[in-house]
């Protein structure tokens, strides 16, 4: 089988931003993603989603371009106010060409 | 006094103080997320579904002047709390925009117990008040929220955060509940009572539970909230509390209703508003408005204040 | 008419028709999924043990042509589907068979949506109704998947597929509760009945409210469906229904129970077919058979066609 | 005879099956794991709430010699059972110390089996034996785990399994439940009543459901646990029955009472002491206690067992 | 502590396939797999088992040929037909040769 | 952005441990983690606590000194005798310099 090297990008945040996360992934090229339900603890207390179900584990398979992009997105908007951890590491995909 | 003693032997308050010395002692007792989240959507269903039922069988004169003094007071309080934080508290923009949309808010639970308590003992409040419970529950955040962009232009994103309370779940469910209610009327609601009414007190102990739970976190951060905060969310429900108790009995409710009136417009939300407030104020602090209104004021309202509600609106309407 | 608007207003339907909204109005509202999975135990159990303490008082007689009626149907209404969708729809096999289970199966909820619109006109359909639902869930999703094993050797695994199904949990549910029901009687049954049979409409509100969401999802596939899907899963249930109706009423079955007959058959699985289609024909495009299924027929009968059964029973049987 | 069929066909003994022949046959029946969690929050909490409106219509010169009688089965039992397991199985300290937390410690579903059983042949069986459950939850497992650390210096930590087994869930719960229904009393309780006691059997029904599946887990190990701790399973529990029975009569409790208080003292803990004991005693084999308490003795007390014990206390008190 | 590198191959896919590639991960020599419910969207769209949860994500921790085998099978038997996503990272494990 | 190289180390083991656990990444200098709840089969077959929710996985992102520190300490309490898997891969991490 075919493995193509691309990137895996892992986001844990706050569950709230879950759905503006999605379309971030979206609007800049990924083609997929996956979703944990997750808790967890860092430097930031207080979750408002305590209700909720506390944070989000978001996984996306994209090209190294598009996981800069999200990268940097995520840096941009939500690292000032929100509780949030991006990290990202390389895999190697099957049919990888259906997540460029 | 001895009104004040029934209701901390109300098994609904003590699951409530239960939660907390569970918590408080580590017990490892854990309440499952989505019976959490089964418990609110029933519950809120089913508020909207009996005042739904009521409202079908009440006159419309009957409820215009409450409605008309519910919006008044959605719009008024946010904005006192806000100036009350902002100007003696000192509070930034942001944060006392935030907590005021806390305080403008409702929460259903408060409201809930304040019906069984005055039930208890023997009253029996309008039946159409869960209505207002829906209807108070927008109109604050929106005011609150507006603040900051009428001072200077927010940064987070108003019309999501609209958006957010309006199709919020407790409104579908509070509205949705209402609007079914009224068109099933009492027949239709029959089959579906004992579940919806005859289950609800109970459902409600063990969502107490789980809330006194939820509250033993927040008093962690009751140090980090300060006196000030502390005073405000105790202080300040009292002063809505007596307002809401002498427009409520001005516009017709009886005295027992005045009082859950009274509850609803003096508590605090903390479901609707945090996820609204979280997006709308992203740099307000959800340990602040959280605290407030679930460690502080929520607290406060279901073991003393509300029998205080009653108690005060017994003197100015009896 | 008037009893097709006293359907409209059942909280049971109102609540699908609320969880429809609240997608289409994007709200956060969210069903817990092991809510979801406890209320279907719950519902499908509850079925069994009524129709299993029903069945310990009736008599042999009574049942056995319903029961004979049964089979013949959940034999004969998947080929039917099949021809249709394969010769008149031009599906491929794998699709046409696919739709075809589902159509030759059950939906449960259908069903108890019948009986409380019966039992809401003051009707009481055979109470040993439930068993057939247990008797029509299995034979014609078998039937369906043979088709493509006889015409050329499917790909998927059948053998799977049939365990599936046969140990599927809500056969082993409605069996299970039915047996458990029978052996128990009306007197052992007695001190679990408040839970079983008291909490039951209220539950089914709740479980509406979900099925609701659920079926708005599907709803945006319906263009992806086409026209002819559209027709087909309004048409052929009417066809199933009037079928079932004329065979109910010649096999003994009250008016009432007819026209819960007809619901039942003319109903489409969406539980236990999708699961045991997707391991069987892994071709057939869960979109076509969940759309069909769960966003064409199961709103029309729990709306319209229910009602409309009913009537149509008590022309025949009048 | 027929008092032990009426226990086979009752609906909590039967669910007990269904759920084990559900994993036997390799049905999908999955239940969610918050709705097990969620149920036994339920069912704790209401034989405790139970117990203590109980307690709080009750003298106490009634229930002071009964506590007294659980007091001592609590320490004794699992002495007696560590010393059969070490001297007579062979089993090393920390098996022989964690399989004997179990037995002197309580399941409170037999407990519930128990008091259903008692009541369905129109017993009434005292009020207060909830409150006895509470208080054999936690010295059996303390002085069972004291063993190791007597004989030698236990490995695992003692302390943080102390606190595990005095703030677990069921102690909270129980003992929690006690309190508000004592304090509450009969006239508060009522309101919560339909939910906490209309709905306990059934609840129970569902709950059994899931306990059998996960018994049925167990069975498979029932080999590894070889037939010493097969004959132990039964043989103990039976003997601590007669004990209990013998204890209870004396102690004051009616016939009904001690057959109760016999299901209780020769039942075997699954929730709290496993915790307690893999903690406590990491080298003791989760394989060996789960399948002695939960494989063997609970599926033997709660079809066997119970009816057995009222036939003893019958011959013994009668 | 001696740390073995080994892979981590990761598979997410629809509920129904659950138990399959359990057992297929078992067949083909793997010693253990952990598995989390989790939720996603990617080029397929409907599930059969929007009532049963959704997606499953299966990990599991095996030498380099194992995990070959494992991605050629699936591969084989699930690509065409289901919604299946799979890649693999290098992994260092404690204890390694416990998972070989 | 700028992305800091720092090691993923992930735990998956009984729910029992799960507290524990924490109190050891803290003690041994993680910044954060992340908690999921996961099933999953190895060698060891029976837990305590099929009530509890099977097992967990606990992921941190921390340096290398700590993770080493922390597997460590897992091998030298757990390894015994508990059911416990731990590996460790690279990631890159944005604003990385707060887990250290
Ligand atoms: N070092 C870490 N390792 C793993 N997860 C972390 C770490 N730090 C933070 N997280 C996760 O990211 C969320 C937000 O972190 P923070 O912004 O630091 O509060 C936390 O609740 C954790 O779930
Ligand atoms: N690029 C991606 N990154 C992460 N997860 C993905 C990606 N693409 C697909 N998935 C997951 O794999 C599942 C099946 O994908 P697909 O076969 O593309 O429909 C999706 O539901 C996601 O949970
Ligand atoms: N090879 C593996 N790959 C992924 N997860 C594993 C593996 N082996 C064990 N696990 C996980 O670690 C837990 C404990 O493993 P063990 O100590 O081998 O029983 C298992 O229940 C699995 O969740
Ligand atoms: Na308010
Ligand atoms: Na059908
Ligand atoms: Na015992």
């Amino acid at each position: 089988m075919k493995l193509t090297e691309l990137f895996l990008v892992t986001i844990v945040t706050e569950r709230i931003l879950r759905d503006d996360l999605v379309d971030l992934i979206r609007d800049n090229g990924g083609k997929g993603y996956t979703i944990t339900d997750v808790e967890g603890e860092g430097s930031r207390g207080t979750r408002v989603s305590d209700f909720e179900g506390k944070n989000v584990k978001i996984e996306t398979v994209v090209s190294r371009e598009v996981g800069n992009k999200i990268i940097d997105q995520i840096a941009e908007h939500y690292f000032e106010n929100y509780a949030v951890i991006v990290y990202a590491n390389p895999v190697k995909v099957v049919r990888g060409d259906k997540y460029i | 006094m001895e009104s004040l003693l029934s209701n901390f032997t109300s098994p609904i308050v003590m699951a409530f103080v239960l939660g907390i010395i569970a918590k408080v002692v580590k017990s490892d007792l854990e309440f499952p997320q989505p019976i959490y989240k089964a418990l609110s959507i029933y519950l809120l269903l089913a508020i909207g579904l009996k005042g739904g039922v009521e409202l079908s069988t009440t006159a419309f004169s009957d409820f215009i002047w409450p409605v008309v003094a519910t919006i008044a007071l959605g719009i008024i309080t946010p904005l006192i709390a806000f100036a009350v934080l902002r100007y003696m508290g000192k509070f930034d923009i942001s944060n006392a925009a935030g907590i005021a949309a806390h305080y403008g808010s409702v929460s259903a639970v408060t409201f809930i117990a304040a019906i069984s308590y005055a039930e208890s003992l023997g009253e029996s409040p309008e039946g159409f008040l869960p209505a207002l419970v829906a209807l108070l529950e927008v109109p604050g955040i929106i005011v609150a929220l507006m603040i900051p962009q009428i001072i200077n232009s927010g940064s987070g994103s108003i019309k999501k955060a609209l958006h957010e309370v309006v199709t919020g779940s407790s409104i579908i469910l509070l509205l949705g509940g209402l609007v079914i209610g009224y068109l099933a009327g009492p027949v239709s609601f029959e089959p579906v009572a004992p579940f919806f009414v005859g289950g609800f007190q109970g459902a409600l102990v063990l969502f107490l539970l789980e809330l006194g739970m939820i509250t033993a976190r927040r008093l962690g951060d009751l140090k980090k909230a300060g006196l000030f905060l502390l005073g405000f969310g105790i202080v300040v429900p009292i002063l809505f509390g007596i307002l809401a108790i002498i427009v409520g009995l001005w516009s017709g409710l009886s005295i027992a209703g005045s009082s859950v009136f009274a509850a609803m417009v003096s508590s605090g939300s903390y479901i609707a508003a945090p996820a609204a407030v979280r997006i709308a104020l992203p740099k307000a602090s959800p340990t602040l408005y959280l605290t407030a209104s679930l460690g502080i004021t929520f607290p406060f309202n279901i073991t003393l204040g509300i029998p205080l509600y009653y108690l005060i609106a017994t003197w100015f309407g009896g």
